[in-house]
């Protein structure tokens, strides 16, 4: 018997929704809070809006003008910003996308309070206008150079509205949207009603959507379905029942890279997984009486042994970055190359003498330490290895860490550490969880190194309050990202706008996303005033992305560790054309990014 | 007069019957009586099976309560007892041989342990020697001794050894009254001319008073002072004991000594056997 | 009459009572939850978004009001009962504004069906078992299937469950492993649907059985070890009475009236779901959902589902309770 | 009972020896309920059994109707049985073989009859169960037969649908009994059916005992204290003391010349209505079976006991044809064989 | 008692099977002391290597000797289980004994509590138990708040039982021999229970472990601890049944099984010991 019922194997795409099963299955307005699904195909094949950045080196570039028909336009003080809209898109009812819809998406969350966007629009948007059917013109309440980006989708973004149907259907978040209009390529053919699987149907009328500028996309099906626990993703993979599994855990993209023979990951061999542009990090809450002090942050930073870390975490597939931006997409070229030489020289002073911290040598050695047992699965040139590995990072340097905590007035007593008021240093990391496994492994890891050097140190799981208690600062180090990027783009904004001082919460009372940390610097404040006053595309910007790195290096409010790598793993048995980090980097593989719809017109059916 | 050791006036005890929905019936039927007005006696209470006498006694122990009327021991009123104090004095006085011996033990548990509890409780045994010598001073009245019992579970004695350490375990506190329902239908003749003996006894020497629940109408006769006659939870005739049996008035009681079985049908009455109704 | 009445009155004043209690612990307990629902939405809604802290800051304000939390806990108390009283337990927060009565009642079937299957092979089976392994003690292959039965008992359910799935999803596929029927197929009573969903619930079904059988069955097992030995037993040896009918009139008849007691809770059990199997077999229900409301903070929807199985237990309960007197002849209704 | 039948015993006992075997943490104690005990009973015949308490009547009883549960073993002797011609020996078949002959050819009373009700069934399906197997009779047919035994019993077709638990102890014991009649068998054996009856009900259910007995020519074991029901009943009467068989002979003739001291004690202890001589009861206490008195077992206790009393076992002799005795008072010179030790 | 003990062994030969398999595990978890590693430390030994010499039961993907790991992890479970049951037994004993023994309205309102702790589902309250518990959340808590929730079903099947055994006669013998409540529940109705005390006992201990490992998968417990949950949480983390490094499971599992059906043994040969009936019935045989 078929996997699916009426709908040809051959022709159908089978992607894992990491959302598992949506409780509200029949719920396809996007634009409420968390009602229904999202990545279960319906933001990456069903809704569209202006612009796309992408992750990697993109399918024409890095930017994609997509229901745009250009870059934005900013005026000179960042006011006014005007798009230019493509002509020639239509909904799949046959009603043409214009600006009317533009309009009636931004004026509804103008006066709708609890949609999605309601709070960014109502900031900033003062009024917009349509001077003609492919023009829409956003005055806003006050400069922003970075406006444009809530169009943006880097992952996902503010969705266009279809205004011909919510114009008839009363309050916008009482509205289930069921069966959805769609602007994408593909519209819903069915659901499970108890949020299991989601199949999508390829459009007759495809050439009137956005991505028929690359082609007709392969699948004529796409399913989105939830593919249970990682043994079983694995499994069913293996049967060839899933095309593509969002992510497992590394051991179980070795089996698959090695039982296999159609299954790959984003690279081809080691390390496999995507690295998003997402930086793992064990974040301190810089509140706290203990970790306030910087050469605090910095002992533990040089207890960690980031080859174990990579190691217990990844097995070793992991991309380390030494420092705050995430060593994937362009941010290599644009940060962790040029800033090498600065480094290598950067140093610290221990109170006894000071030391140069930085090893550049710690991607290669994780390399040479796999070499033995993966072969020729290594890669053999320092710019592969750097690819797949990460640069530098800093050296473990105990006698250092000793050093700075004597410093700082720590003393330690017999096998133990104690506080400057002589209680036994106690540290916890907080984890999520299973949800995300590896993290919590790395976290497992660093906790037993501050201990086998005498701290009390132990993760404590916050499964579903991570939330929580990550924005009530209720922890002492918690492993997370405080660092998003976008990945193909060097600008910064997108993450470090929120890290300005100004936003940062008294203790006890919920932090702003992003600045997980709680730091706050006037030094940094300034660099990231003066970004807000350049435009997006200005070199100007990378340079003070790099005063940011500097400065988040000397206080070291978190201690970078990586990209967040996923195991993305595609199954060659019906489609080819997939994503790879080598020939065809053209998106982002990990299938619950909006981006993923670039994917569609690439993959070709297996003949 | 003195007052009676134990008085019971229109007491009634009804039971719902038949499952779910049944109606009620009365198992005791408005009882009056007295027992121990002049000084010690054994009143004994026959009558037909399922007239009532195991509940009548129940009632009087206070393990089933009367729907109504009521009952007194030594002026005090049974309703009322309420703590474990109040209790044990009563049980002190008052102690039950039970009907069913098989019944009336735990399966589960030695036998000696009710002795040796009983003996700590009621006749004051301080510690473990004297608690075994109360027991087995007892068991030797009924014709076992302790070593006998020690250590065995009731399913490894007969059905006359229970009773009879039944009716030991209620003699070891010498209580002031004994309810005993059926105490030796399951033991020999000769045992229970010793056993009725020995309720005599505890009249005459110990001034116990015996509530003796028998269909034996020949033991009832020869040790009873007083004798009630029961039939669906009615008393029908209540009396002196001999001169109650030897001249029964109402006809339930006179069909019932008529149904009572000689022994001594030979040589005389033997032929009679070979009628088809002999009985 | 009267006492037969005048018990059922009293006990069901004692289930109202426990139903009402039960009901205001899990208010207390829902809202005793750190998870703030209003959180769990903003990081939902932001985490992969470009967030303005101002935005935040709004967005947390709209949500509180859109979701009705403004008022103290004990507004929202007399809400919850008010809302108790005519059913209907409210929007579900964490899939607003669909009502949480949607949300229960689409998963509650599949939850039912499986677990009512499940539940009544394995009591038949595991009493079978037990009361046959109890009465012919003996007997060779029963106590090698007993070890067997009981050897399965321990096993954490989820390694089962995905033993099961390997073996009979890979190694030997013929059986699928996930979902409650065939994805894209019509619903509704035709043949094709109704043997898919039978299909499909032989794993789940069968990985339930082996775990649970152990339970039942060491219970009937010492249960009738006691029974063996009472005297109506001996006695219908002794009268030549057919052994299968020993066994059954006899042995098992006796020691049933516990173990329906058993299966009337186990049976009110079902609603609480079979969270695993949801996970490993990707099987509908409302375990699943029970979770996802536990990490969203969704008290509405934590509320329903625990409302839902405080009365499907006391029902039960007070069905035994009802029963008893026809299981058991000997009891009393005092 | 006068006409000594010629035929062939319907059950046979031959040196019957049950022992209670505790191996209860290393002692091993034996009590020997049955020692040594040999006994016929005629068809058409009913044997009565009587003894002091605890002397084993039960356990002979439960050996001769193959109730046999451990502890209780049997070390030797043979049971015969002999249903219409067929002979068998109870502890050479096949555990088929008995249940085949259940109820048909043998049904039991055992003592304390109460408890022997399944408690959670009404009493009709206790007959079903036991008794339709053997009545090849459609079911109303059976019911009503059934109906018409319980009159006999003093019941009412009610308690059929009643619950044991509803009944009083004496009905609960008619009901046994009227179980172990309904089938008619040939060979009733009955541990102390009456004891919880009123002398009325009594006297009704011996009638009908009896009446049963007569008209199919059934053969009966009877255990009783209750000696007048004996003498009413009972065509033979065996006397155990200790758990042996010490006399046995017509009923008449026991009660007439009881010969072993303690058949004349237990006859002359017989409390009776009216009379208001106090009886004498034995001295002493019943003997230890797990311990029992070497030689005649009664000798601590027998005023007429001799010196080769402490010290041999008397035989169980004939001494007037149809009356054995174990007494060397009696028979002055036989002394027992030694029993073969089993195997 | 040592001669009970013996005499058991020698005759019984469940008891003896029981005694050796859970002696087997105990002393498994009495290696725990003088392990070379620190159950907590990852990476001390070269990880995902098979059964084999110098590790027995093999590495886990961890860097974990699975053997020792065990021993950490049976002995913590164990304790949890058997912490659970202890204290779950007390209180469904307690509860069922006196509900059914005194009746009237004792039995009603001890009912209704425990019909609350019925009806009340478990899961939920556990979950939350374990956020607001957060780091204090050890295992010793964890079986607190199981003990606590889950005596009402064993309570309520006792007082079944007691129910009915108050209206036996050996009752009153008791009652009247001068036996006190205590006494008369302990000594007299206690035995007829124990048989299912000793089942409920398993089957909560079961619960109780079967529990902790839901909760683990689930990711609900304090994964600091070793036990047998925790190591199946690690082993689902870096999904060792699909990797292959299926001794990180297996062996696990097998000790849990062991443990149970030393357990399940002990259980019913005690049952047979319970009632001298059938104790000695089968002495011999
Ligand atoms: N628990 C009970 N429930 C219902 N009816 C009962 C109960 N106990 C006794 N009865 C009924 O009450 C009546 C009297 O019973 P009781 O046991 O007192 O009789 P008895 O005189 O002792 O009879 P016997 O001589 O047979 O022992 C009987 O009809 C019996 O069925
Ligand atoms: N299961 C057993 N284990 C050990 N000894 C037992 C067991 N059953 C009975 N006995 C003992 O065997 C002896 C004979 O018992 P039995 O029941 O045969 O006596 P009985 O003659 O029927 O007495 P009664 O007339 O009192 O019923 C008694 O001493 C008794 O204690
Ligand atoms: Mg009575
Ligand atoms: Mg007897």
């Amino acid at each position: 018997q078929e996997l699916i019922s009426n709908v040809p194997r051959k022709e159908t795409l089978i992607i894992e929704n990491p959302e598992g099963t949506i409780k509200n299955a029949g719920w396809f307005n996007i634009w409420a809070i968390n009602a229904g699904g999202q990545s279960n195909g319906l933001h990456q094949l069903a809704t569209d809006t202006f612009w796309y950045i992408d992750p990697n080196k993109g399918i024409d570039g890095v930017w994609d003008n997509s229901l745009a028909s250009d870059k934005p336009i900013y005026n000179a003080d960042f006011t006014e910003m005007t798009v230019k809209l493509r002509k020639g898109i239509f909904w799949s009812d046959g009603v043409e996308f214009t600006s009317a819809d533009v309009l009636y998406t931004v004026e509804t969350h103008m006066n709708t309070k609890g949609l999605r966007w309601s709070a960014p629009i109502q900031i900033n948007v003062a009024s917009i206008t349509a001077p003609d059917p492919y023009t829409a013109v956003f005055k806003l309440k006050k400069p922003n150079s970075r406006f444009h980006a809530l169009f943006t989708v880097r992952w996902n973004a503010m969705w266009m509205m279809p205004k011909h149907i919510f114009e008839k259907a009363g309050d916008p978040q009482k509205f289930a949207f069921n069966p959805p209009v769609s602007l994408g390529s593909y519209t819903l053919n069915s659901f499970d009603p108890n949020g299991k699987w989601f199949i999508w149907q390829k459009r007759e009328d495809w050439k009137r959507t956005t991505l028929a500028r690359f082609g007709e996309p392969g699948p004529k099906y796409v399913a989105y379905v939830d593919a249970g626990p990682p043994d079983k993703r694995v499994i069913a993979q293996m049967n060839h029942q899933l095309d593509i599994i969002h992510d497992t855990s590394p051991e179980g993209m070795f089996t698959m890279a090695k039982q296999a023979k159609f299954s790959h990951g984003w690279f081809n061999t080691f390390p496999y997984a995507h690295p998003d542009p997402t930086l793992a990090a064990v974040i301190f809450n810089n509140q706290n009486e203990l970790l306030k002090n910087r050469d605090v942050r910095w002992a533990l930073a040089l207890l960690v042994d980031i080859k174990a870390v990579s190691m217990a975490s990844y097995r070793g597939a992991a991309s380390i970055s030494a420092i705050g931006v995430p060593p994937t997409g362009s941010h290599p070229e644009n940060y962790h190359i040029p800033m090498e030489s600065w480094l290598k020289t950067f140093e610290i002073d221990t109170g006894k003498r000071k030391i140069k911290p930085y090893d550049p040598g710690v991607g290669k050695q994780i390399a040479e330490m796999l070499r033995p047992s993966l072969k020729d699965q290594i890669p053999s040139t320092p710019a592969d290895i750097a690819k797949g590995f990460g640069m530098g990072w800093w050296k473990p340097d105990p006698v250092a860490a000793a050093e700075l905590l004597e410093r700082a007035g720590f003393k330690k007593v017999g096998a133990q550490w104690m506080t400057p008021d002589g209680k036994p240093f106690t540290i916890k990391i907080t984890v999520e969880g299973e949800a995300r496994p590896v993290m919590t492994r790395a976290g497992s890891m660093v906790a037993q190194q501050w201990r086998q050097f005498g701290i009390d140190a132990a993760i404590t799981v916050a499964q579903g309050t991570l939330n929580d208690r990550r924005a009530a600062g209720d922890f002492d180090a918690i492993i997370s990202w405080s660092v998003e990027t976008w990945g193909g783009h060097p600008d910064l904004s997108f993450f470090l706008d929120s890290w300005h001082s100004q936003f940062v919460a008294a203790p006890g009372q919920p932090q702003p996303p992003r600045n997980w940390q709680r730091w706050s610097s006037p030094e940094l404040d300034k660099v990231i005033e003066e970004i807000r006053t350049v435009g997006f595309d200005d070199p100007r910007g990378v340079e003070l992305g790099r005063e940011y790195v500097k400065l988040a290096v000397r206080d070291m409010p978190s201690i970078p560790l990586m990209a967040y790598n996923v195991f993305t793993v595609m199954d060659d048995t019906y489609w080819t054309g997939y994503p790879n980090a080598v020939t065809a980097p053209y998106t982002d593989p990990v299938p619950n990014w909006g981006n993923t719809k670039y994917m569609m017109v690439k993959l070709k059916p297996k003949q | 007069m003195t007052a009676a050791l134990l008085e019971l006036r229109n007491v009634v005890r009804s039971y719902s019957k038949g499952g779910l929905f049944g109606r009620s019936a009365r198992a005791v039927d408005d009882v009056s009586f007295e027992v121990g007005a002049n000084g010690p006696e054994i009143l004994a209470i026959i009558g037909e099976s399922g007239s009532g006498k195991t509940t009548l006694a129940r009632m009087i122990l206070g393990t089933v309560r009367a729907t109504s009327g009521l009952i007194r021991f030594k002026d005090f009123d049974l309703a009322r007892v309420r703590n474990r104090k109040q209790r044990m004095d009563f049980m002190r006085q008052v102690q039950p041989i039970f009907q069913n011996p098989f019944e009336a033990f735990n399966p589960l548990t030695r036998l000696d342990r009710y002795l040796l509890s009983t003996a700590r409780h009621f006749a004051d045994a301080r510690t473990d020697e004297a608690a075994a010598a109360a027991s087995d001073a007892a068991l030797r009245k009924v014709g076992l001794s302790l070593a006998e019992v020690k250590g065995r579970f009731p399913h490894e004695m007969s059905g006359g050894q229970l009773q009879r350490v039944a009716i030991a375990r209620a003699l070891i506190g010498s209580p002031s009254l004994l309810v005993a329902d059926e105490p030796v239908s399951m033991v020999d003749a000769s045992l229970r001319t010793a056993i009725v003996d020995l309720f005599r006894k505890l009249r005459d020497e110990l001034g116990v008073s015996i509530i003796y629940i028998t269909h034996d109408l020949a033991t009832a006769y020869s040790i009873s002072d007083r004798v009630v006659i029961m039939r669906r939870g009615v008393v029908v005739e209540a009396g002196e004991a001999r001169a109650t049996l030897d001249h029964p008035q109402h006809p339930y009681s006179i069909e019932l000594k008529a149904a009572v079985l000689s022994p001594d049908v030979f040589p005389v009455v033997a032929p009679e056997l070979a009628s088809p109704d002999p009985l | 009459m009267k006492s037969y009445a005048a018990y059922l009155l009293r006990r069901f004043g004692q289930f109202v009572l426990v139903m009402f209690i039960g009901m205001n612990v899990a208010f207390v307990v829902t809202h005793a939850t750190p998870i703030d629902p209003v959180e769990q939405s903003i990081a939902a809604a932001t985490s992969f978004g470009s967030t303005s802290p101002e935005a935040i800051a709004m967005m947390r304000e709209s949500l509180r009001e859109l979701y009705g939390l403004q008022g103290g806990i004990w507004e929202q108390y007399v809400g919850f009962w008010k809302r108790v009283v005519v059913l209907d337990f409210g929007p579900s927060l964490s899939a607003f504004p669909t009502p949480v009565s949607t949300l229960i009642w689409r998963a509650l079937p599949w939850t039912v069906g499986l677990l009512l299957v499940s539940t009544a092979i394995t009591w038949v089976l595991g009493n079978l078992l037990g009361g046959l392994a109890g009465y012919l003690h003996n007997n060779r292959t029963l106590n090698v299937t007993g070890l067997l039965v009981m050897g399965f008992h321990p096993i954490p359910y989820y390694i089962v469950a995905l033993l099961l799935l390997i073996v009979f999803g890979y190694v030997w596929p013929v059986l699928p492993i996930t979902g409650g029927a065939q994805m894209n197929m019509a619903r509704g009573w035709n043949f094709d649907f109704v043997v898919s969903v039978v299909k499909h619930s032989v794993l789940p079904v069968l990985s339930l059985v082996m775990v649970g059988l152990g339970g039942w069955f060491m219970g009937m097992r010492s249960l009738v070890s006691n029974i063996v030995s009472e005297d109506y037993v001996v006695y219908a040896e002794l009268g030549g009475v057919a052994k299968s009918r020993i066994l059954r009139s006899y042995v098992m008849r006796n020691a049933l009236v516990p173990q329906v007691t058993g299966l009337a809770m186990s049976l009110g059990g079902i609603f609480n779901g079979a969270i695993i199997t949801e996970q490993v077999f990707g099987y509908p229900g409302i375990g699943a959902l029970m979770i996802d409301a536990v990490h969203a903070g969704d008290y509405s929807l934590v509320l329903g589902l625990t409302s839902v199985s405080i009365v499907a237990v006391s029902a039960a309960v007070l069905l035994i309770d009802m029963l008893y007197p026809l299981l058991d002849p000997r009891v009393k209704l005092a | 009972m006068t006409t000594v039948s010629q035929a062939r015993p319907v059950v046979e006992v031959s040196r019957l020896r049950a022992y209670y075997q505790t191996h209860q943490f290393g002692v091993q104690r034996d009590v020997r309920a049955v020692d040594d005990v040999s006994l016929k009973v005629m068809p058409n015949e009913i044997y009565g059994l009587a003894g002091e308490s605890s002397c084993g009547k039960s356990t002979l009883i439960k050996t001769i109707a193959g109730a046999i549960r451990p502890p209780l073993k049997v070390q030797g002797g043979h049971v015969v049985f002999n249903f219409g011609g067929r002979e068998m020996d109870l502890y050479q078949s096949t555990p088929e073989a008995l249940d085949a002959i259940r109820w048909k050819h043998l049904s039991y009373v055992m003592q304390g009859s109460m408890g022997v009700l399944n408690p959670v069934r009404r009493v009709k399906h206790s007959f079903v169960d036991f008794a339709y197997r053997h009545i090849h009779k459609p079911m109303p047919e059976f019911m009503a037969l059934v109906r018409h035994h319980l009159g006999r019993v003093h019941l009412g077709p009610e308690v059929l649908e009643a619950f044991p638990h509803e009944l009083s102890g004496g009905m609960r014991q008619r009901l046994a009994i009227a179980l172990a009649t309904v089938c008619k068998p040939e060979l009733i054996i009955a541990d102390e059916p009456t004891t919880a009856l009123d002398v009325i009900v009594q006297k009704g259910v011996l009638g009908m005992i009896r009446e049963v007995q007569r008209e199919l020519k059934t053969s009966m074991i009877f255990v009783t204290h209750d000696m007048a029901v004996h003498a009413h009943l009972c065509d033979r009467l065996g006397v155990m003391y200790a758990g042996r068989l010490i006399e046995e002979g017509a009923t008449r003739d026991i009660f007439n010349h009881p010969r072993h001291p303690y058949t004349t004690h237990l006859i002359a202890s017989l409390p009776r209505i009216g009379s208001t001589v106090a009886i004498k009861a034995l001295e002493g206490a019943p003997p230890n079976l797990a311990d029992p008195p070497k030689g005649c077992r009664f000798h601590p206790r027998c005023p007429l006991a001799m010196d080769i009393c402490q010290q041999q076992v008397p035989a169980f002799a004939e001494v007037a044809p149809g009356h054995r005795v174990a007494c060397f008072a009696v028979n002055p010179v036989a002394v027992a064989e030694p029993v073969e030790v089993a195997a | 008692m040592l001669k009970i003990l013996r005499d058991l062994l020698r005759h019984n030969r469940g008891f003896a099977g029981g005694v050796f398999l859970l002696g087997f595990v105990l002393s498994i978890a009495a290696l725990s002391f003088v392990s070379p590693y620190n159950p907590l430390d990852s990476y001390v030994v070269p990880p995902d290597m098979p059964p084999g010499w110098p590790h027995v039961l093999g590495t886990t993907s961890r860097g974990q000797d699975v053997f020792w790991m065990l021993t950490f992890a049976i002995r913590n479970t164990l304790a949890f289980g058997l912490l659970v049951a202890l204290i779950s037994r007390v209180l469904s004993l307690v509860i069922g004994l006196v509900a059914g023994y005194a009746g009237g309205w004792v039995d009603r309102l001890l009912m209704s509590i425990n019909d609350t702790f019925i009806v009340i589902p478990l899961f939920p309250i556990l979950v939350l138990f374990y956020f607001v518990m957060r780091d204090k959340m050890s295992w010793v808590a964890l079986a607190g708040v199981m003990a606590c929730l889950g005596w009402a079903y064993d309570a309520r099947l006792i007082r079944s039982v007691a129910m009915s055994l108050r209206t036996r006669e050996f009752t009153e013998t008791s009652i009247f021999s001068g036996m006190s409540v205590p006494q008369i529940l302990v000594k007299e109705h206690l035995p007829y229970v124990l048989p299912i005390v000793f089942s409920t006992t398993m089957n909560n201990i079961n619960w109780s472990i079967g529990l902790e490992v839901t909760l683990s998968v689930l990711g609900f417990t304090d994964i600091n601890t070793p036990t047998i949950g925790s190591m199946i949480y690690w082993a689902n983390q870096h999904t060792a049944m699909v990797a292959g490094v299926w001794w990180w499971i297996a062996f696990p599992v097998a000790l849990v099984i062991m443990t149970f059906l030393g357990l399940f043994l002990l259980a019913v040969s005690m049952n047979e010991f319970i009632d001298p009936r059938s104790r000695l019935g089968r002495g011999k045989e």
